[in-house]
């Protein structure tokens, strides 16, 4: 596979800006080498009127929807597709709604895989907010259900969630849980 | 005798060396696997006792013996108690069809799971055909927030509730490593390479042997490698009391005989 | 915006595959008018040797990272994490999907063993979910797979699998397991 390419895929799949010593070292070429790739990509992007953009932010490189594609896009939020609530999203759902004010981190360990992107497509839904931050390192955001979260459920009040009866965990593992979950 | 070219078709797509096995029908299949050569029926006699053998190992490891082992087992007992019968012994025609019925049910149910594995080995492969190609998971990279009357929340709040027990109840339960990409190493690899280094007349410590490893689990598969090297008189291990270092002393030959 | 830069934007966001209906009615263009651009831009992607792939699986359209691309992208998504998976694991998605809705009970049954770890596991990585419950004692929950299971299998619809009857062991390998089992 040619730089070109291999760089492509990894902007392409990266889920935040990659910085170019990180390129470098992935693509076992010198800095020069791929900032010329780099640039060349983003020339190549434009001059084929690509619906994609190659984007400097965040102290890194990653690919972006073209601006102008935006109506499109606007319009596919109210497609079937878009607007499934996949499994995974349903799961966070369920973990705010019973857990919250609840971090990323907290989530992810929750459910044992990361949990990021789910979190981000219930935000744009309008499920989930963020409801503050937590002291401590890094200041995590902790997220909450919004009163559409409630309107869309057909409930009035988070109080008026189901009770979790079932299913409890053994003690030691609760025990693991409240210990991640003491902030701070 | 006829060409053996082709594999044994039990198992064709799952190759079983140790005796990591899941459950009775899967220690019969891979007994049956085993034995097989071509395909030419397997004799039953070999195949009862060799299944008993595993069930008293099970047993006397304490492991979880299910009725489902010993209904398996009594099934088989039977079969070959039957074979066993001089020629001319009067038999009764209900416990006769009952013993059929069990050998069918048995049969049937070899042969589900048989195809179920073989269609699983389908599965794997475009599984890992599949692994390679990486979707983008980001999302939308513009601010673009859904239109609130588009939004549908597929579950009612009962539904919510259990999908909220069951995640939290998963936390408890015991790990399952399965999604992880682990990159374990194999016990095999790990005695390949300990029988390499250690030559003759070495004396070394479990620590010193494992003090490349970076991870657990690498250390794990060493200890199992060391274990199995220690069950096939490969290795001494000694230790002192259970903080002490392991040691571990190269045994040269079996064979060696002592005169004494 | 062309028409093709739209599609390319569509398909860069999307979270699981897009069918050729809603691209249809996003692009506002006719089926067979979107069909011609995403044969194009199928053929595009491999003439220039993009780094990405355009895939049609789970009833949909996607973009991917080319298979050779693989290497060099574990360490920017979480996504690209090999995801490994136990041969009973394997086997429970096969019972599942030929046997969907199908209880636990029924799946241990097949199988000869306990099967709720690894049943466990797939719904943890969103290949199959619950479908509802029987009635009856204890109201098991039933399972099924679900539309990631078909993207990940490359198939749009579950008669897409390989028929079950092609991998019964043949006739002969059946003759010789009733030799072996035959009491008299």
């Amino acid at each position: 596979m040619n730089t070109r390419a291999a760089l492509e895929a990894i902007l392409f799949v990266t889920e935040s800006p990659v910085p170019i010593e990180e390129l470098a070292e992935v693509l076992e070429l010198p800095k020069q080498q791929v900032q010329i790739e780099l640039d060349e990509l983003a020339a190549d992007l434009v001059s084929r009127q690509s619906g994609l953009v190659l984007r400097q932010a965040g102290g890194g490189f990653r690919l972006y929807s073209h601006p102008d594609a935006y109506p499109y896009l606007e319009r596919f939020t109210s497609s079937a597709t878009a607007r499934r609530i996949s499994g995974a999203s349903l799961e966070v759902m369920a973990v705010i709604a019973y857990r919250q004010p609840v971090s990323r981190g907290q989530i992810a360990e929750i459910r044992g895989v990361d949990s990021d992107s789910a979190i981000r497509t219930l935000e744009r839904m309008g499920l989930v907010e963020e409801a503050g931050r937590l002291p401590g390192p890094g200041n995590p955001a902790v997220y909450r259900t919004t009163p559409l979260f409630l309107e869309k459920l057909g409930v009035n009040a988070l109080e008026e969630l189901p009770p979790l009866a079932d299913h409890i965990p053994p003690a030691e593992a609760v025990e693991a849980l409240e210990e991640t979950f003491r902030p701070g | 005798p006829p060409p053996t070219t082709h594999h044994s078709w039990i198992l064709m797509t799952y190759h079983v060396s140790t005796a990591a096995f899941e459950g009775p029908l899967d220690l019969l299949l891979q007994l049956i696997n085993r034995h097989q050569v071509d395909i030419a029926a397997v004799s039953l006699t070999d195949l009862v006792s060799e299944y008993l053998s595993y069930l008293d190992e099970l047993m006397e490891m304490d492991l979880d013996v299910t009725s489902e082992f010993l209904l398996i087992a009594a099934t088989l007992i039977q079969l070959k108690a039957h074979r066993l019968l001089p020629p001319g012994t009067e038999i009764d025609l209900d416990e006769e069809l009952a013993l059929m019925e069990e050998r069918d049910r048995l049969l049937s149910r070899l042969l589900m799971c048989v195809t179920f594995k073989d269609v699983a080995a389908v599965f794997l492969r475009r599984w890992q055909e599949a692994n390679r190609l990486v979707p983008r998971m980001s999302g939308l990279d513009q601010e673009i927030r859904f239109n609130p009357p588009d939004v549908v929340i597929p579950v009612g709040p009962a539904q919510l509730a259990g999908l909220a027990s069951r995640i939290f109840a998963r936390v408890g339960a015991d790990p399952d490593l399965d999604h992880l990409d682990l990159d374990l190493p194999s016990v095999e690899a790990a005695i390949q390479e300990l029988r390499s280094r250690i030559g003759a007349s070495i004396e070394a410590t479990f620590d010193d042997l494992v003090s490349h490893c970076q991870r657990s689990v690498e250390v794990a598969a060493y200890f199992l490698a060391l274990l199995e090297m220690a069950r096939w008189g490969l290795l001494e291990v000694h230790q002192e009391h259970w903080l002490a270092p392991i040691m571990i002393k190269h045994r040269s030959a079996p064979t060696e005989i002592d005169l004494r």
